[in-house]
């Protein structure tokens, strides 16, 4: 690698003290409850359907959003970083839900 | 727009590299769980996920990955303190749990065997376990890369001057829990 | 002109250890790669093309019987495979990994030996799929391999199209990771975005395609194989297994790739077509959004393939409605290619005479491609020679003549040399009828109702007349092509030397000397415009006219001896071309179960030998470098962790 | 998309101008009349409501994109002699033109318009065409490797590869492959746009003739060794013509069941495949071959390849692969049974007798 690496170095150092270890802790419950609350709904009759598919998605969404932008740091890390990964989140979310649609498989059996 | 030395604008090199792979390999996972999504009901006369699904044993092996996330940012906390020791536990405890996640994965395989969903039974096994077993695979070099790390910790030290590998490995630890996020919502949870 | 300074008579003697064949073998140079690939890109465009002569002979008259149907499946599958995925692939990622890096003001690109290692994975996975002929014949499923027709092949063939396919697409991740991060990371200070030439904004919008679009195609190729070698069910209808389903995997990848494969000519185009008028490039803003808005929406038109698979009216208008857009965008850089050239001071070089002939024939085949957007008309033009006509015109009228383009404009760069002028004119004419004569008949044909990969036709359908003259037109192509062969080759070897900047060129590769040294650059550049070399090169009167400046723009290797600068550069390493030879010996055993276990094993032994000796070379080793032994904190620890990244690539998923 | 000052300059004056068009009016009345070949199995040639649907369509967007080429490549072609540095001229300064806004947005927004409106007919094309069809005669289209079965629903009647229709009436085909085929695609050019046929799908397509004749049509979708030879041919009749022809095939076949045509048929496994209708033969098997009840009734065999001769089926039976490359190993064609001579010409005059 022929350049040098001291703009590495800075980058590193700003957004390494955002989060402490007691900070890792607290999202780790955070997310260990959000798990137990999405089993425990599928297990409370009644509560079933589209309010139950919605309630598991938006809790799936919420996990993956946290470990990506504390866990991963992403919510540190520059616009560019950002932009391809949920770019390509987006992209692919987009591109999976047409052709699931063009097959009439999507909301046929949730 | 700042005339610096080096890399324009800022941007870790080797983070943007895995960045950029990563999303890449989102698309990767999106076009699995989508087959799986397209042939979920596709049971040909063997068992289908409501039969199978074992939802506490999963939501357990869930757990365990998603702490093996807390593992990995601890330990990338404690490398980033230069702080071997706590690193070296670190590192050890999220390969530790990676491998008990494999183990459950084993096991739930061969008990789904055995109950009669094999990969040519039907369309929904056969998309079932490519999902999975391609994230196991993932998982399972994972494990690797944790190991490796965590004997170089051991025998030179691993030092934030000595490039990026934890920070990377973590990148990718990390993925790999998302993804499983992903499939525990969408393949277990949502099926049964 | 600039003047032409005293340049060695081909490529300069390279320091022992970077010398001989050894040295081209264990190059992480850039450039030498870009030459590798380009090259071997070359050697496959002879062999597609030879598979294409072969096709057009047998189909010059009704009923012909040069082959059999058995062998012309397995020509014209060969000739699509490699036409896309081993020569117009590789041959962009040629001149991206030679000028790209140059363009930005960078002495490498991100990840030298990761590089490397892209082009050793091409290589081996180009020696792969086409040793299948010596090994039970070509794949026959056609380059689009539908399921169930791909499933259903009980001959390997068709194995080693899905795996070779697998191979180049883990070369072409690699290359696009290396890509997006090369340009996102290692630009000259001042080398904004929006200061970037417009063909590394192709490079990147193609890399962003690749990342994007190679693992859908990746997975329905996992399901091919699993398909066929493992029992699973993913297209097999009789249990539930849609074939459908591939045809959007592959065309959810295939769509984007056909722009991965005319961007980057697209780019060439917009470097040749300023250079030559003396203008800078029009709208240059445009062009770019254009670029990316095209790669965009590359992504949202794959069904259009699938006019006739039973879509549904609803999805019919959606896709067709998409597809009409990216007319736009392409229009955009038509109008501004010719915007481009009017008002300036042309000189119809070879390479510019190939750019006008691309903007030329690229706006028969984007109209061409109009007409398909027009969903019921598409219904008659699908798989038909109509489509044939259509695409030869996107991907030969557009890709291959932006291809030739860069090769006249760059020759003189690369190997020090000029190509030349008047045999290079006869070249391109030559090529530009015998490539009419051939492809323009076929719209007339496929409107006429031929289908397209028929091994015969019957007499007395109205076909013959202009397969007759498609025939002929073929091998005005293949003389055109010899006519190249010479002159690249005399040209080589005692063309007019080039001198860093022949062309009073707007970019930063034309700064340097020809060919570049090793480390492109003694000084790095300092970015202060678009086009700075020209703007370096020339100031304003008061008629806001361009006048020669008297500075000396160039740098200082460009006029000097080598020898006196001393960069620190990567070493050489056998290590990328070791795990390449590692995975295609795993994918070779994989043919071959259950004997092939132990290949197998042999392939992952080596493979597993080359990531460990890679994350522990020691890239500053005095012995395989010029000497440069001078310690790089970041370097050893750094490469480990690219090592990692290639291990989870090659051993993971993709 | 003409604003481009190209074109402007590129027009000197009136007359010239009216001059050019009258030309290039010309130009493209010929060119599209030597498009067509009227052939056959010729698009540009439409028989039907439908097809003249999308060739009009097609027309109207060929127009465009005509008007369209001629314009860019007339600036193309202009601006290079305009602007062209003469041999032996030196490099001349030309003002650095960046670009301009107002230009862009022009060639923006002018394409966008012409599509805007070529999107219109185009849409209601789509749904016209997809539109189900009343009092349809309905047909199932199976695509085998590598021919084709056609079964008439509501008729009972079953034949290959040769279809024959009613002039001036819709007929809606069902499009499958079995499961254990390939995709094929069903394509009549003069009749209709082409629809797949996909193994565990079924496609809907609607076709019809407006005269009397003969539309020729083969596979569009590569389908593995005989995609070439895998051809089908439609003959329209008058109504009262296509009845006459339901009842030929509705009658029962024409079998000695004890002469020696009909024991080689059975001795030989032919019947392991191919059905002949009212006997024991019912055909099926791993291979199912084309019906035969009224197999001298047609004019062709193996795909609509041949000419039903007696020739032409003499050689067929002593060595069908030569006559057309099939896989009868993996069970997609017809093997090759060792006829002898004798036995080749009782069979051809056993099946000559199917009528």
């Amino acid at each position: 690698m022929a350049t040098e690496s001291t703009a590495v170095e800075t980058t590193e150092e700003e957004h390494a003290d955002h989060l402490s270890p007691a900070n890792y802790w607290m999202i780790a419950l955070f997310l260990a409850i959000v798990t137990a609350v999405e089993v425990a709904i599928t297990y409370i009759p009644g509560y079933d359907g589209a309010l139950l598919v919605t309630s598991l998605i938006v809790l799936g969404i919420v996990k993956f959003l946290t470990v990506v932008a504390f866990f991963m740091h992403l919510k540190y890390e520059p616009f560019t970083m950002n932009f391809m990964f949920y770019f390509g989140l987006l992209g692919a979310l987009a591109l999976f839900i047409a052709v699931l649609l063009s097959f009439r498989a999507l909301f046929d059996t949730f | 727009m700042a005339v610096a030395h080096t890399t324009s604008g800022g941007l870790d090199i080797r983070k943007t590299a895995m960045w950029s792979f990563l999303a890449s390999e989102l698309m990767f996972f999106g076009a699995l769980i989508s087959t799986f999504l397209l042939y979920r009901g596709r049971t040909n006369g063997g068992p289908d996920a409501e039969e199978l699904f074992d939802i506490p044993f999963t939501s357990v092996s869930s757990f365990v990955l998603l702490m093996s996330s807390l593992t990995m940012v601890l330990a990338h906390n404690a490398w980033e303190r230069n702080d071997q020791r706590q690193l070296r536990l670190w590192l050890l405890s999220t390969a530790g749990l990676g491998l008990v996640f494999l183990g459950g994965q084993f096991y739930e395989f061969s008990t789904f065997v055995h109950e009669g969903l094999k990969l040519d039974t039907s369309p929904f096994g056969s998309s079932f376990y490519m999902l999975t077993g391609f994230h196991g695979a993932h998982v399972a070099v994972g494990v690797l890369m944790l190991s490796a790390m965590s004997i170089l910790s051991f025998r030179v030290g691993l030092t934030k001057s000595r490039g990026m590998n934890v920070e990377l490995v973590a990148l990718y630890w990390h993925f790999v829990d998302i993804v499983w996020i992903v499939i525990f919502t969408v393949v277990y949870l949502l099926q049964v | 002109m600039a003047t032409i300074v005293e340049a060695p008579p081909v490529a300069p003697a390279a320091p022992s250890s970077r010398g001989g064949l050894w040295g081209w073998l264990t190059s992480v140079d850039h450039k030498k790669i870009g030459i590798m690939y380009g090259i071997s890109a070359f050697v496959f465009f002879v062999l597609g093309g030879i598979e294409a002569l072969v096709i057009r002979w047998q189909l010059a008259v009704p009923d012909g019987t040069l082959v059999n149907e058995e062998v012309y499946n397995q020509l014209f599958t060969m000739h699509g495979t490699t036409m896309v995925f081993l020569f117009v692939m590789p041959v962009s990622a040629a001149f991206g990994n030679y000028f790209m890096p140059i363009m930005i003001g960078a002495r490498d690109v991100a990840f030298p030996r990761m590089n490397a290692l892209s082009f050793w994975i091409f290589i081996s996975g180009g020696i792969f799929i086409s040793s299948s002929f010596f090994l039970g014949g070509f794949p026959d499923g056609a380059w689009v391999g539908y399921s169930p027709l791909s499933t259903q092949s009980e001959v390997i063939r068709m194995d080693f199209w899905a795996i070779g396919l697998l191979i180049l697409g883990v070369a072409s991740l690699l290359g696009a990771v290396n890509f997006i991060t090369t340009i996102f990371t290692m630009r000259a200070p001042g080398m904004t975005l929006f200061r970037m030439p417009v063909f590394v904004w192709m490079q990147l919008v193609v890399a962003f395609l690749l990342a994007f679009s190679l693992p859908l195609v990746t997975v329905g190729l996992f399901q091919v194989i699993l398909d066929r070698n493992f029992g699973t069910l993913f297209y097999d209808a009789a249990t539930g297994g849609d074939p459908i389903l591939w045809q959007h995997l592959f065309w959810l990848f295939g769509h984007p790739e056909v722009y991965i494969l005319i961007l980057p000519a697209m780019g060439i185009v917009s470097e040749v077509l300023p250079t030559f008028s003396r203008k800078p490039l029009f709208g240059y803003q445009f062009v770019v959004f254009a670029g990316a808005a095209i790669g965009f929406l590359g992504f949202g038109v794959w069904a259009h393939h699938m006019f006739t698979s039973g879509l549904g009216p609803v999805a019919e208008t959606a896709f067709g409605l998409m597809t009409m857009t990216i007319a736009v965008p392409t229009g955009i850089k038509i109008f501004n290619w010719v915007g481009t050239m009017w008002g300036g001071n042309i000189s119809f070089t070879t390479p510019m005479l190939f750019s006008v002939g691309f903007v030329a024939m690229f706006t028969i085949g984007g109209l061409s491609g109009v007409t398909h957007s027009i969903v019921p008309a598409d219904t008659q033009q699908h798989d038909s020679y109509y489509v044939v006509a259509h695409f030869h015109y996107v991907l030969f009228g557009g890709a291959v003549f932006g291809v030739f383009a860069g090769v006249y404009y760059w020759f003189g760069k690369v190997f020090g040399r000029m190509l030349d002028e008047t045999i290079g004119k006869w070249h391109y004419w030559l090529m530009f009828i015998g490539f009419n004569l051939t492809f323009a008949p076929m719209h007339f044909l496929g409107l006429n109702g031929m289908p397209r990969r028929i091994a015969t036709y019957g007499d007395g359908l109205g076909w013959n007349y202009w397969n007759f003259m498609a025939t002929v037109g073929s091998f005005v192509i293949a003389l055109s092509i010899l006519v190249f062969l010479y002159n690249a080759v005399r040209s080589y070897r005692s063309g007019e030397l080039a001198g860093p900047d022949p062309w009073d060129g707007r970019t930063l590769e034309w700064t340097t000397s020809s060919p570049p040294a090793d480390y492109n650059f003694a000084e790095v550049p300092v970015v202060e415009a678009i086009d700075d070399f020209w703007y370096k090169k020339y100031g304003e009167d008061e008629d806001h006219l361009p006048v020669r400046l008297d500075t000396n723009p160039l740098d200082p290797s460009a006029s000097a001896p080598q020898e006196e600068f001393h960069v620190h550069l990567p070493s050489p390493s056998y290590y990328p071309i070791l795990l390449a030879v590692g995975i295609v010996t795993l994918a070779y055993g994989f043919l071959w179960l259950p004997v092939g276990y132990l290949v197998m094993a042999a392939g992952l032994g080596i493979m597993l030998w080359a990531i460990f000796g890679w994350a522990m070379e020691d890239i500053d080793h005095p012995m395989g470098d010029n000497g440069h032994g001078e310690g790089h904190a970041d370097d050893g620890g750094g490469d480990d962790a690219e090592a990692e990244l290639v291990g989870t690539s090659s051993e993971g998923a993709e | 998309m003409g604003s481009h000052p190209a074109v402007k300059n590129a027009v000197t004056s009136h007359r010239q101008r009216r001059l050019r068009a009258g030309v290039f009016v010309a130009i493209l009345t010929l060119v599209l009349a030597a498009c067509g070949t009227g052939g056959a199995q010729d698009g540009l040639s439409p028989a039907s409501e439908r097809a003249s649907n999308i060739d009009g369509l097609f027309r109207l967007t060929l127009i465009i994109a005509i008007v369209v080429f001629v314009l860019v490549q007339a600036a193309i072609i202009y601006t290079s002699f305009k602007f062209r540095r003469k041999k032996g001229e030196e490099p001349r300064p030309v003002k650095q033109i960046h670009g301009n806004t107002k230009l862009e947005i022009a060639w923006t927004i002018a394409p966008a318009i012409i599509l805007a409106g070529l999107a219109v007919p185009t849409v209601q094309t789509i749904f016209e065409n997809a539109e189900e069809p009343v009092d349809a005669l309905e047909i199932t289209v199976t695509g085998h490797q590598w021919w084709w079965e056609y079964e008439y629903t509501d008729l009972g009647v079953v034949t290959a590869n040769e279809m024959h229709i009613p002039v001036g009436q819709d007929i809606a085909l069902t499009l499958t492959a079995d499961a254990g085929d390939v995709i094929h695609s069903f394509w009549v050019p003069r009749l209709s746009g082409k629809r797949d046929l996909v193994p565990g799908h079924e496609n809907t397509l609607t076709i019809s003739a407006d005269e009397v004749g003969l539309f020729l049509g083969q596979c569009a979708e590569f389908c593995g060794l005989s995609h070439a030879n895998m051809r089908l041919r439609v003959y329209a009749h008058e109504p009262a013509d296509f009845d006459a022809w339901v009842e030929s095939q509705l009658a029962p076949a024409t079998v000695v069941e004890d002469s020696e045509g009909w024991e080689l048929f059975v001795n030989k496994g032919c019947t392991a495949c191919h059905a002949i209708d009212g006997t024991e033969a019912e055909g099926g098997g791993l291979n199912p071959g084309p019906n035969l009840t009224h197999f001298a009734q047609r004019d062709t065999f193996a795909g609509a390849l041949y000419d039903s001769t007696e020739e032409n089926l003499s050689a067929w039976l002593a060595n069908p692969s030569e006559l057309k490359s099939m896989r009868p190993d993996l069970n997609r064609g017809m093997p090759n049974l060792g006829l002898s001579d004798d036995e080749i010409a009782t069979l051809v005059a056993f099946l000559q007798g199917l009528s």
